[in-house]
């Protein structure tokens, strides 16, 4: 197996309705390299061209110019389409949409039946991805009398079962609350960590973003930011000229260094922050 | 630019617009009342209507087999419990819709939509009262009666309907409106 | 809290759906509240806890029929003859995902749908569409004859918003209405409904899952978890208390988590912030005591 | 009486647990049973055949444990309507209607009134034949899951697809409206207090109840198809990135095998039904 980029986008723009009266440009010359093990997160707006850039890591959309080869492939082959789609697996937002059998394990059937895999290889990854995303106990249950993080579990393990090298989350958190978002991102963390999926997650939660090992900021098509998220959400004020968050660990580490130059502007996480203080010592009786 | 078969976007078409059909047939929605003794028209073959009209006549087809074996399941009356009465003349709602939207679609968009539609709907109602009528659950003269007072309200209702859903989804600009205000 | 009269008061309130069905589930067990007029109130619990079905009560969308009062702005609500579309005027609920339920061809006639429904003059009408629509930053002259479905989300949201507005509510209820935007809308949002409040004195309350908007927002909050009141205080009372939060499937904005760590660990006496400003005034104590 | 609530009642598996004979057939041969049945019914006229099919009808109920008032129960709010119609066809349709075969005679004329033979027998065969349906209809779905039942019709529709067929297609088709209905009719619901919420007043009462009506129903249809339309685009994007590209390379996991019973009740109903058909024309009365 090679070790180069397992994805590359290569100066891609994207246009919707190209020729027609109102043509719109979705992305301008995007280049992007995915590592395998990633867990690369993209941020940006609405309209800023995240979604449109991650429907081309599985020939979902096609360069309008430019270039995405998945493994050696190219995307626009119509010979490599199934192959690039097994490889690079995708959740989307709602979890009611994405579901298409009634019962959990039918579903997750779903994908691998499409491969035309034999029936007890099938059963085989089935019972495994009901396993990694802790669904097991569901899999005869009717997907719709379960809750939203439990769906979107479903969901991921309905693109496990193909066995994909990369999971793409689309936004997929953005109709959860906050225990079903945990439920899913422990489950996104444990592929990327144990099962070693490469995972592309798009969102607009910081506290998300800081979970990757690489972060993206995308504006009006284009990626305007990339780095450790450390890197990133170091640059505050840029992020809130974009009018984005900053994770507010981040933030309270930058305010702290603006009236004390030795306090570190760049730290993450709430056990970082506790850290650095307890490290200065000090305290208030 | 037609494609043939089955896409992936047609069975999911189908399937949602079926369930929308499923959805009124298993509510009072799918009833409006009119002025009339006959009681109530139905609105329950508009998604057959429109899934023909937007992805062709299988679609059309399918959506309305499906209302016609939920009508039949469902039926609590002996008229429907018939599969020649409930299922057979729905078939045809989103083929001839279909076929007239086509047909007319190059004259204008907006009047083929509402002839579709009246097309559409009269196929259900003089198909069903056909079949009613040869299967014995009612006389030429009362069927002829029951399609008068039920098919032309249902007839304006579907085309009120289906010109609003068509328009929305496809962002037509029907005609130069403005907003009231 | 404020001496005023409460305009909507909330007691021992129970509520199960598809009673005396197979399929029946209990929603509510025991909510009790009392919201006072002019209040900015978050009702916060993870998702299936009750707090639609409870705020469906407050318009008449769901009636008391079992245990427990609801009474708002001086009518019983279990009373049969009382004016419900009054009371729909006069408590306005926007949905979650308002967007999704403009019909409409153009903006403008939906916003007016409500408006138009009270019989009131198109004057009268005109107006308040383009108050309404001010309000939540439309420009009336700009967005009126747009067609609906042609708006943004963010745009097709507001509109939707501007569409319960202009009932000219006393009391708006926003039911998980600003999730699932992205940043920039969200804080668009949250700035317009605080400014509703601050500017008309509007009573609002503000449904959530999201301790950030609540924290940014609200005076006072209430917690229900299981169809019942399981906790209640302004919001810094509230959120001194994670490890409840936590066990109601909620929990405190991160800021807040790192003062509480450090109070654990002994740095300072126990307290509580609500935001990055408090939690650098507290920080900044500490770090000035170590120096010296 | 404004009540939303009735939304919340459309269940469309009406499925009662069981252990009968019935329950554990194969779904496969109760649709099978259900179609052959059905086939004899709409076929048969005379009175003896109609008596022949109700017993069995009936004998199917009792195997299956579910209580015969359970199924009838649901007629009740049609019963009136039934009644009318029946007096309606038995007073006046005269001789509307001559079963295959038979001779009508005049029984009774009186000014507008006419009852023959023939609508006689049209009155009570339609009326059986209603019955038998009911109770076969009502099996079907009182003693199946929908996930068996969506199984079962993929199972029986797929070797369709050999033959160019669109078996599976179809199956899929009804599995994803089933699987839509709850996903919409909870949508419809939130549409329908959402306009109650501005004063929309859902049932209009007066005589301009039609136009009031009507000018609702498409506040209510417009955003429900939008939806409906939104989520198929969603489904869409989620079956093609698992891989979907039609029935042909699919794989299936087995989810049926027939046991002894299901042989002997398929060829059983099926020899029965053929037979009724084939004798449809010599029964005795």
């Amino acid at each position: 197996m090679s070790e180069g980029p397992i994805v590359r986008v290569e100066n891609v723009t994207f246009v919707y309705n190209p020729g027609s009266e109102n043509p719109t440009v979705a992305l301008r010359n995007v280049d992007l390299t995915l590592y395998r093990g990633d867990y690369l997160v993209i941020v940006g707006h609405n309209g800023s061209g995240k979604s449109t850039l991650v429907k081309h890591l599985n020939a979902l959309l096609l360069p309008t110019e430019g270039e995405v080869w998945v493994k050696g492939m190219d995307t626009r082959d119509p010979e490599h389409v199934l192959d690039i789609r097994r490889s690079v697996g995708m959740v989307f937002q709602n979890p009611d949409n994405q579901i298409v059998a009634t019962v959990v394990e039918h579903d997750v059937a779903f994908g691998p039946e499409n491969l035309g895999l034999p029936p007890e290889e099938v059963e085989r990854r089935v019972e495994w991805a009901l396993g990694v995303v802790g669904m097991l106990p569901h899999r005869d249950r009717a997907s719709h009398l379960l809750s939203a993080g439990q769906k979107q579990r479903v969901a991921i393990a309905g693109v496990l079962a193909m066995k994909p090298d990369v999971i793409v989350l689309d936004e997929s958190t953005a109709m959860l609350d906050p225990v079903g978002r945990e439920e899913v991102l422990k489950t996104i963390r444990r592929l990327n960590r144990e099962e070693g999926v490469t995972v592309v997650a798009v969102t607009h939660f910081m506290r998300e973003a800081v979970e990757g090992n690489r972060v993206v900021v995308m504006e009006e098509g284009r990626i305007v930011m990339e780095g450790t998220p450390r890197e990133v959400f170091s640059r505050v004020e840029e992020l809130r000229e974009m009018m984005l968050d900053v994770p507010q660990p981040t933030e309270l580490s930058y305010e702290l260094h603006k009236l004390r130059p030795d306090f570190p502007p760049d730290l993450l996480t709430v056990e970082e922050v506790v850290e650095e203080i307890c490290r200065r010592g000090g305290g208030v009786r | 630019m037609e494609q043939k078969g089955f896409t992936v976007r047609r069975i999911v078409i189908a399937g949602v617009l079926s369930a929308i059909a499923i959805l009124l047939g298993a509510t009072r929605l799918g009833f409006i009342p009119v002025p009339t003794a006959a009681g109530n028209a139905t609105i329950m073959h508009v998604p057959a209507i429109i899934g023909g009209i937007m992805e062709g006549w299988v679609v059309g087809g399918i959506i309305g087999f499906i209302f016609g074996i939920f009508s039949f399941l469902q039926a609590t009356i002996p008229l429907f419990k018939d599969p020649l009465v409930a299922i057979f003349p729905r078939i045809f709602i989103g083929i001839t819709a279909y076929f007239t939207y086509v047909g007319l679609k190059r004259f204008n968009e907006y009047v083929a939509l509402i002839v579709a539609a009246a097309v559409g709907t009269l196929t259900n109602t003089v198909l069903v009262l056909t079949m009613a009528v040869v299967r014995g659950y009612m006389a030429p003269g009362v069927a002829l009666g029951v399609g008068i007072t039920h098919g032309i309200p249902e007839i304006i209702v579907a085309c009120i309907l289906v010109v609003a859903v068509v328009a929305a989804w496809k962002r037509v600009e029907t005609g130069r409106g403005r907003s009231k205000v | 809290m404020d001496a005023g009269r409460p305009i909507i008061q909330v007691n021992d309130l129970h509520h199960r759906y598809l009673r005396g069905t197979p399929l029946e589930v209990v929603a509510l067990k025991g909510v009790t509240m009392e919201i006072y007029e002019g209040e900015m109130v978050g009702i916060i619990g993870r998702s299936g806890a009750g707090k639609s079905t409870l705020v469906q009560h407050f318009n008449g969308l769901i009636r008391p029929r079992e245990r427990g009062k609801v009474i708002v702005d001086g009518e019983d609500l279990a009373d049969p003859d009382i004016d419900i579309r009054a009371l729909r005027q006069k408590v306005g609920l926007v949905f979650q995902y308002p967007e999704q339920q403009l019909f409409e061809r153009f903006v403008g006639d939906d916003i007016a749908f409500g408006p138009l429904k009270m019989g009131l003059p198109m004057e009268e009408v005109r107006e308040r569409v383009r108050e309404a629509m001010e309000m939540v930053g439309l420009d009336f002259g700009r967005f009126k004859d747009r067609y609906t479905f042609t708006l943004s989300g963010g745009e097709m949201r507001r509109a939707a918003i501007a569409g319960v507005l202009a009932l000219r509510p006393k009391i708006l209820i926003l039911d998980e209405s600003t999730s699932g935007v992205d940043p920039r809308s969200r804080k668009d949002l949250l700035g317009r409904i605080d400014a509703l409040h601050r500017e008309r004195g509007l009573t609002v309350i503000f449904v959530s899952s999201s301790m950030e908007d609540v924290a940014e927002l609200v005076d006072r909050v209430y917690v229900i978890d299981d169809g019942r009141t399981v906790m209640s205080g302004t919001t810094r009372e509230v959120f001194s208390r994670p490890e409840e939060l936590i066990r109601y499937g909620l929990g405190v904005p991160q800021v807040t988590e790192i003062v509480h760590e450090l109070a654990r660990r002994g740095k300072i006496p126990f307290t509580t912030v609500v935001n990055v400003q408090e939690g650098k005034e507290v920080v900044w104590k500490i770090l000035n005591s170590s120096a010296t | 009486m404004e009540d939303f609530e009735f939304l919340r009642h459309i269940t469309l598996g009406q499925y009662l647990p069981g252990d009968s004979l019935v329950h554990r057939l194969d779904p496969r041969v109760k649709i099978s049973v259900m179609l052959f049945m059905t086939v004899a019914i709409t076929f048969n006229v005379s009175y003896l055949a109609n008596i022949i099919l109700l017993i069995v009808c009936l004998s199917f109920v009792l195997l299956s444990k579910i209580p015969l008032g359970y199924i009838l129960s649901g007629v009740k709010p049609a019963l009136p309507f039934i009644i009318v119609l029946a007096i309606l066809q038995l007073l006046f349709y005269g001789d509307a209607f001559v079963p295959y075969g038979t001779e009508s005679r005049t029984i009774l004329r009186w000014g507008w009134v006419h009852v023959t033979s023939g609508s006689v027998q049209l009155v009570v065969v339609s009326t059986l034949r209603f019955l038998q349906l009911l109770f076969l209809a009502s099996l079907l779905t009182n003693t199946t899951t929908i996930s068996d039942l969506t199984s079962g019709m993929e199972a029986m529709l797929s070797p369709f697809s050999r033959v160019g067929l669109p078996g599976h297609e179809l199956a899929l088709v009804g599995a994803i409206a089933l699987r839509f209905v709850p996903i919409l009719a909870e949508q419809l619901e939130i549409i329908m207090k959402a306009q109650a919420s501005r004063g929309a007043d859902l049932g209009a009462k007066g005589r301009l109840r039609f136009i009031q009506t009507t000018r609702q129903m498409v506040a209510l249809i417009v955003p429900l198809f939008i939806d409906a339309f939104r989520r198929a685009e969603d489904l869409i994007l989620a079956m093609e990135a698992r891989c979907y590209v039609g029935g042909r390379h699919r794989t299936k996991r087995v989810r049926f095998r027939f046991q002894r019973a299901d042989y002997i009740a398929y060829v059983l109903v099926l020899l029965f039904s053929a037979a009724m058909v084939a004798f449809r024309n010599r029964m005795p009365f």
